[in-house]
């Protein structure tokens, strides 16, 4: 009796911490509806948000993955460099048609995973020290394969030859609504059902928990890792193939702008529902207390360069709501 | 159910080696399926070591291992574990997943061995099965919490509950008492009787605690430095013999409590102390000068609690703690320790040693003012002098003061623990569960160093839920339950019944 | 829209959709540096003086970053954009919902194609950098001794549409036998271009010994800037420096003791951003606008500088800098004397 | 006899392992000397590669400290941004003498440390996530202070009101050989000496190593953590200044693009001398190796958009060299 009086606050107090992402989400757009009753809350604007957030939730769930065996894959925004360069100029300048392009270049991109594993699992290089090289490594070979430009239609090739080659319908349609928020959806989902209910994503987090005891226990250590880092790149990849279609060309180390904030939505991510876990659904929900955020600082005019200290503070509150008062 | 058929287990000349420490030399170890063995030897023996190898958590070893005279190859964990072998390891953390549920953790081995094809979990199933599992060990713990929210004794009783969900051949338990009570292990030896008796499981049970050892098991091995001393039938030796076997020398197990003189001053006290969290209930108790006063209870009783709330590590709602009288404003464990106290905390892994640093910073952690200049400039040779010389002072077994604490066994790293505060120059030492761990003779160290602070005139507070050592060392005792203190009894004038008669909530 | 609620009065020979609550955005896709920030500026002020309301945001460069600005402004139902920076592959996309919606467009350095089509209803605006780079590769030249090609350390990166077409220019000098590419030096962190270059310039003077190296060219000046710091830092008084591009430190570093900074052509990135919100104001008005503009470069040398020369006071040295009469027109001066 | 026999080829094996990063800073060194024997080695061109390490060291060993208490300070790279606007602003829009100028800029930007202290110690957000805020606000705050400019001599103030301030010569000085260096020097070798052989260093190491531990061996926890953080931000506002004195002029958030150089440095630095630990020392080598790399590579004229190719890879190899067949 006396017990169970003694725990309610608390038990109230602990679901606040639990849930401090989501609250701050709703908080959030409950003060932007109210601001701006028209302009907000709209079928439109929420679409413009949820794209706005897809191509970086896509390659945060990728390292979601890589971080639910507690590695780091700092090389998520070069291997999307990577994969946009090359899918834009198989187009362009190989004119190869979407059913072979976009295999191939995910598949060459995955040679950004082949690497990682090899410096991680083989020799033992801590995973954050490893992506850091390969981030270089990539981000080099992906400009190198540019010429250090950009690409786009009617470009010519490196060496100055005309090229006819075009961006193929369904290529553009992959960044355009809705196709880049379906997308966005079924990656969430897939890696949610994956981590969460299928034995690979339980060995994972067995990983990401205590790598010795899941060793112990006979799983199969690295080829878990090496999953992890091929899940990592594989999304990053498909993350710059959409970026490539969304921007109808191939930027200069376009990808490297997506690494910093898809370690955010990660790290907000797994603070969500009270688990430190790295989850996919977390990390869906970091990316779009981000991209709300953004969009309402801006439909509220605030200036530039003072939206980071809002983005900040906000970013700040909503991780003390959830970790303040806890163990 | 059939009898199924005696499987031989044999491990033939077995050798394996660390750097700078050759753990393993020409080891024979033989056992049957249906029979308890126990394995015993000091600290740094071999014995987890040797164990380790069976399993297959090492792969570097020489030497042959046979199933009924047919050979096999344990060089992986999975190697072991389809060979129908299973261990519960010394060091639970090691092989539990903190931020996983009980239930998973519990489940762990099936869900990684025995799920074949299916890829998908079945998340109701897994914590009902694990329920069963805890039922059957008569523990209750919650299956959806989280590992890192359990205590240690817990945290014991899950991975013997993983051990135990699926049948395996062998099943290796090291030290799985160390951090129980008597009501679990008595549940704990229920269910390894059953392995045995009616499941054909052969079980090896490493432990230091003697006189369980002579109840459970039928036959015995014993190590010393890397080496079989002698394997057979438990019965034909007694436990002053096998002492004297495990230490290479003559023993007189009984620690003999030498005639202190307790001053009439009183040291330390408390008064009403309780917690935030209301695990510590109206505690009153005080210590002399040259006294110590043991804390007996079961495990659960709040006696880590007590001693780390008085320590600053947990925080007080309210009452007082006084040092020669004097108020303390304790909130942190530094102010204690400026204020002369000392804590051994009792997860030691977790709480009382850095692993990954070497054995002399952290044997010289908690006194490093005094191997420091004015100027906060160490002296690092002052330093290593120290440290060595409590190395040989408590008997720990390491190549030299520079060797990671990781890399030492189980009960050494509990003697750095220890040894950390046996350096520094505290007022009141409070000691919990020291001796886990550690082998007969090195707690005979033990008590010996800690009879000497009580000689210097120092306050000492000995928190166990291992009577025997309670009633050997203390000279008052103040009896937990359900963290409150429920009886205050003179050493000299009370009996383990009657102590256990107030543990367990007698009045 | 709803200027019901607010009645003010109403100016006479002022057309009647500029008055009032008017918002305007001016969306940028570059990092903000003293380029953007004098353009944004220079838009601010200029919309704000005929009364608009004037919403300014950049995406740094971050080509995505700035179709989700741009599309959120759209919903958010502006009376006017000004699009700098963007690029060909997205912006006819990009823009045209703005158009659809009547939301009218201005752009600069932006073209908005698709199928070699132009979108109708923008006005195009450009710093003419095929003459910027003119400017500053004949200064260039100058140094040429005996009609042998200049040695030029060039100081230039890919990718970006200003410096690609400054390039072409540069290539066709080249090919003319007018310069002489010894070295290409670009940022390998763009966060930190300045630095980077300095290192990089450094790194590379020890290989040329004095009279090896006439000149080098930055392409833009937060990268002359690195290469001025190399020189200073190598004291190496042999080499020239010329630049397109001008901002306030640029002057400083001109004007400092021994400054080999010897020339750069720029347009007043004020001025862009003036020009801009006038056009817009005139298609706001439903006035007639040009569907191009381009915005003449001036070559600032530095005997022209004084030490009291700063970007304010340049229009006092150079003539033509920073002012322009282009559609200023009546109505807007009332406006302002409002 | 036997063992002693045994040992050696491993013991060769592991002072390689142990010595990567230096052995690595060798090979480049030779490989450099005998491609351009006249121009590499000289003491010119040492000087240039110092210098052109300087700022990013000075920074590097702030997180470095952070780092030792295992913690993560992502917010040096706006402090420097931050110290380095608030120094040029105090001399160009105030006129404010060096000896007030320089101090003033320093605790000014030590709020950064406070406010990251608050997060970590007082509310217990982790590290990383509680510094990614921070890093975001006081982005925001540099800009605004600047509105969203550079500062440099003759500029306005945001008002508009002219300016007539000068940076002072001492200021000037602080950027360039030697002093640029001699500072540098200085810090790596107090920061030295502090973590390697004064108490107060050994309780951060403790700290890092297993906190719960160290707070149970009476070290005042939270006290050595602020202090930490508050080092982390000292050098990285030092770094700003120096920066600032460096460019003549407050750049735009110009001191977020040490991070990820910093973040380099400071990890191949902790496998330097292979403990794995986070050193002052390292971090210089770290620092040194990758300038090395940079300087003699574009001296070999290999392509700008290519030189990240060779740094990552030599980073690879080095670090590769350091933990292969370490257990
Ligand atoms: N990985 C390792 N590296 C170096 N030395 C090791 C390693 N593992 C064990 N040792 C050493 O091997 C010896 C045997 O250790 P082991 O853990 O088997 O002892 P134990 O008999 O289980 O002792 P305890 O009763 O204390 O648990 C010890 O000296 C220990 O320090
Ligand atoms: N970190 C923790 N989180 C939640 N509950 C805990 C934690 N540590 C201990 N407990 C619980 O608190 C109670 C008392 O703890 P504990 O078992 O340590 O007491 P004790 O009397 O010191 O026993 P012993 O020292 O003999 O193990 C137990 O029910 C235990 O499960
Ligand atoms: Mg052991
Ligand atoms: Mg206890």
């Amino acid at each position: 009796m006396e017990k169970s009086l003694k725990k309610r606050p608390l038990s109230v107090l602990q679901s606040i911490n639990k849930w401090g992402t989501i609250i701050a989400i709703v908080v959030l757009l409950a003060f932007f509806t109210v601001i701006m009753p028209d302009i907000f809350l709209t079928s439109s604007n929420i679409i413009n948000i949820l794209r706005s957030i897809s191509i970086v939730t896509i390659i945060a769930i990728g390292l979601t993955v890589s971080l639910s065996v507690d590695g780091f894959d700092l090389s998520i925004g070069s291997s999307a460099t990577l994969s946009s360069s090359l899918i834009v100029s198989f187009f362009v300048w190989y004119n190869l048609p979407a059913g072979i392009a976009i295999p191939l270049a995910i598949v060459l991109t995955l040679i950004v995973a082949l690497i990682n594993v090899l410096l991680i699992v083989k020799i033992k290089i801590p995973d954050l020290f490893a992506t850091l090289s390969t981030m270089f490594i990539f981000e080099g070979v992906a400009m190198t394969y540019t010429g250090g430009g950009s690409i786009s239609e009617g470009m010519p090739r490196l060496d100055g030859s005309p090229t006819e080659g075009k961006l193929p319908v369904v290529f553009d349609k992959m960044g355009e609504t809705p196709w880049i928020i379906i997308i966005m959806i079924l990656v969430v989902m897939i890696v949610h059902v994956f981590l969460n209910h299928t034995k690979h994503g339980r060995y994972m987090y067995m990983i990401g928990g205590n790598i010795e005891a899941a060793r112990l226990s006979g799983i199969p250590v690295n080829r878990y890792k090496t999953l992890a880092y091929v899940i990592s790149t594989l999304f990053a990849a498909l993350g710059g193939i959409i970026l490539a279609s969304y921007l109808g060309s191939a930027q200069i180390n376009s990808g490297a702008g997506y690494l910093m904030p898809a370690v955010a939505a990660a790290f907000i991510g797994s603070s969500f529902a009270g688990n430190g876990k790295p989850n996919a659904i977390g990390t869906f929900i970091g990316a779009a207390l981000v991209g709300i955020l953004e969009n309402g600082l801006v439909m509220m005019s605030v200036p530039y360069y003072s939206l980071n200290i809002v983005k900040g503070m906000v970013l700040a509150l909503a991780l003390a709501s959830t970790y303040y008062n806890r163990k | 159910m059939a009898k199924a058929e005696k499987i031989l287990l044999k491990m033939e000349d077995i050798n394996i080696e660390f750097p700078g420490v050759k753990a393993l030399t020409d080891v024979h170890f033989e056992m049957e399926t249906g029979s308890i063995r126990a394995l015993i030897g000091a600290n740094g023996a071999g014995k987890s070591t040797l164990m380790k190898v069976l399993s297959g958590a090492y792969n570097h070893y020489t030497g042959k291992i046979f199933f009924n005279n047919e050979e096999v190859t344990i060089k992986t964990p999975k190697d072991g574990k389809d060979l129908g072998i299973d261990i519960v390891y010394q060091e639970v953390d090691t092989a539990l997943i903190p931020h996983l549920t009980v239930g998973e953790n519990i489940m762990l081995d099936m869900i990684v061995n025995d799920m074949g094809k299916r890829q998908i979990v079945n998340w109701r199933n897994i914590h009902s099965e694990a329920n069963e599992i805890l039922e059957r060990l008569n523990i209750k713990i919650d299956t959806k919490i989280t590992v890192s929210e359990l205590g240690l004794s817990d945290k014991q009783m899950v991975l013997i509950a993983r051990a135990i969900v699926n049948e395996r051949k062998f099943l290796i338990l090291d030290e799985p008492t160390a951090p129980l009570s008597n009501r679990e292990t008595k549940e704990l030896f229920r269910i390894v009787r059953d392995l045995a008796e009616n499941q054909n499981i052969g079980v090896i049970f490493i432990s230091h605690r003697l006189p369980e050892l002579f109840e459970i098991c039928e036959d015995i091995t014993i190590m010393k430095d890397g080496k079989v001393v002698t394997s057979q039938p438990i019965s034909n030796l007694t436990t002053q013999q096998v002492v004297e076997l495990m230490l290479g020398k003559t023993f007189e197990e009984e620690f003999t409590r030498a005639d202190r003189q307790i001053g009439n001053e009183i040291l330390f006290e408390i008064n009403s102390l309780n917690d935030k969290e209301g695990k510590v209930n109206d505690v009153s108790l005080h210590v002399r000068k040259g006294e110590i006063v043991g804390i007996a209870g079961l495990v659960g009783a709040g006696k880590t609690e007590l001693c780390k709330t008085i320590f600053g590590a947990r925080q007080i709602e309210s009452g007082s703690v006084k040092l020669y009288g004097k108020s303390l404003n304790i909130k942190a464990p530094h102010h204690a320790v400026k204020q002369g106290l000392a804590l051994v905390p009792e997860e030691r892994r977790k709480e009382g040693v850095l692993v990954d640093e070497p054995v002399y910073t952290n044997l010289t952690a908690a006194s490093l003012n005094k191997y420091t200049k004015t100027t906060g400039v160490l002296q690092p040779m002052l330093e290593r002098n120290t440290a060595q010389k409590m190395i040989g002072s408590l008997g720990i077994k390491t190549p030299n003061e520079r060797q990671k604490v990781s890399l030492l066994s189980g009960g050494n790293q509990q003697k750095v623990a220890v040894g950390k505060w046996l350096l520094s120059n505290a007022e009141i030492y409070i000691f919990d569960e020291p001796t886990k761990g550690v082998d007969v003779g090195a707690k005979k160290e033990i008590f010996d160093l800690i009879s000497d602070l009580a000689n210097d005139q120092k306050g000492v507070i000995y928190a166990s839920s291992e009577l025997s050592e309670i009633m050997a060392i203390t000279d008052r005792i103040y009896v937990m339950y359900d963290n409150r203190v429920v009886k205050e009894l003179e050493t000299r004038e009370t009996t383990e019944e009657e102590v256990m008669y107030y543990s367990t909530g007698g009045n | 829209e709803n200027t019901q609620s607010k009645p003010k009065e109403k100016i006479e020979g002022v057309p009647e959709s500029v008055q009032g609550d008017v918002k305007v955005a001016v969306i940028r896709n570059l990092p903000s540096d003293d380029h953007t920030k004098q353009f944004l500026d220079g838009a601010r002020s200029e919309g704000e003086g005929l009364g608009f309301k004037v919403d300014t945001f950049i995406s740094d460069g971050d080509d995505a970053k700035f179709q989700n600005l741009v599309s959120q402004a759209i919903q958010k139902g502006y009376d006017g954009l000004v699009i700098s920076h963007g690029k060909e592959s997205y912006s006819y996309d990009m823009i045209k919902p703005a158009i659809d919606k009547g939301i009218k467009v201005v752009t600069f350095d932006t073209v908005a194609v698709k199928n070699g089509e132009k979108l109708e209803g923008v006005t195009y605006t450009a710093q003419n950098d095929h003459k910027l780079a003119e400017l500053s590769l004949d200064e260039v030249a100058n140094y040429s001794k005996d009609g042998k090609p200049v040695n030029v350390i060039k100081l230039w990166f890919g990718g970006l549409p200003p410096l690609d077409s400054r390039e072409e220019i540069y290539k066709k000098y080249e090919k003319e036998g007018k310069i002489k590419t010894l070295e290409t030096i670009g940022p390998s962190n763009m966060q930190n271009v300045q630095g980077d270059i300095a290192s990089g310039v450094s790194s590379i003077l020890s290989k040329y010994p004095e009279g090896k190296v006439d000149v080098i060219w930055g392409s833009w000046d937060e990268m002359a800037k690195g290469g001025f710091k190399a020189l200073k830092d190598n004291k190496r008084s042999d080499i020239k420096l010329v630049s397109i591009d001008i901002s306030n430190q640029d002057i400083n570093m001109m004007l400092e003791e021994g400054s080999t900074w010897e020339s750069t052509a720029a347009v007043d990135p004020y001025l862009i951003g003036v020009m801009n919100m006038r056009l817009l104001a005139k298609k706001i008005a439903d006035e007639d606008t040009p569907e191009t503009y381009a915005l003449e470069p001036k070559l600032i040398k530095k005997e022209d500088l004084s030490s009291e020369t700063t970007m304010d006071s340049l229009a006092e040295v150079i003539e033509g800098w920073g002012e322009s009469d282009d559609f200023n027109e009546d109505w807007m001066k009332k406006l302002r004397e409002n």
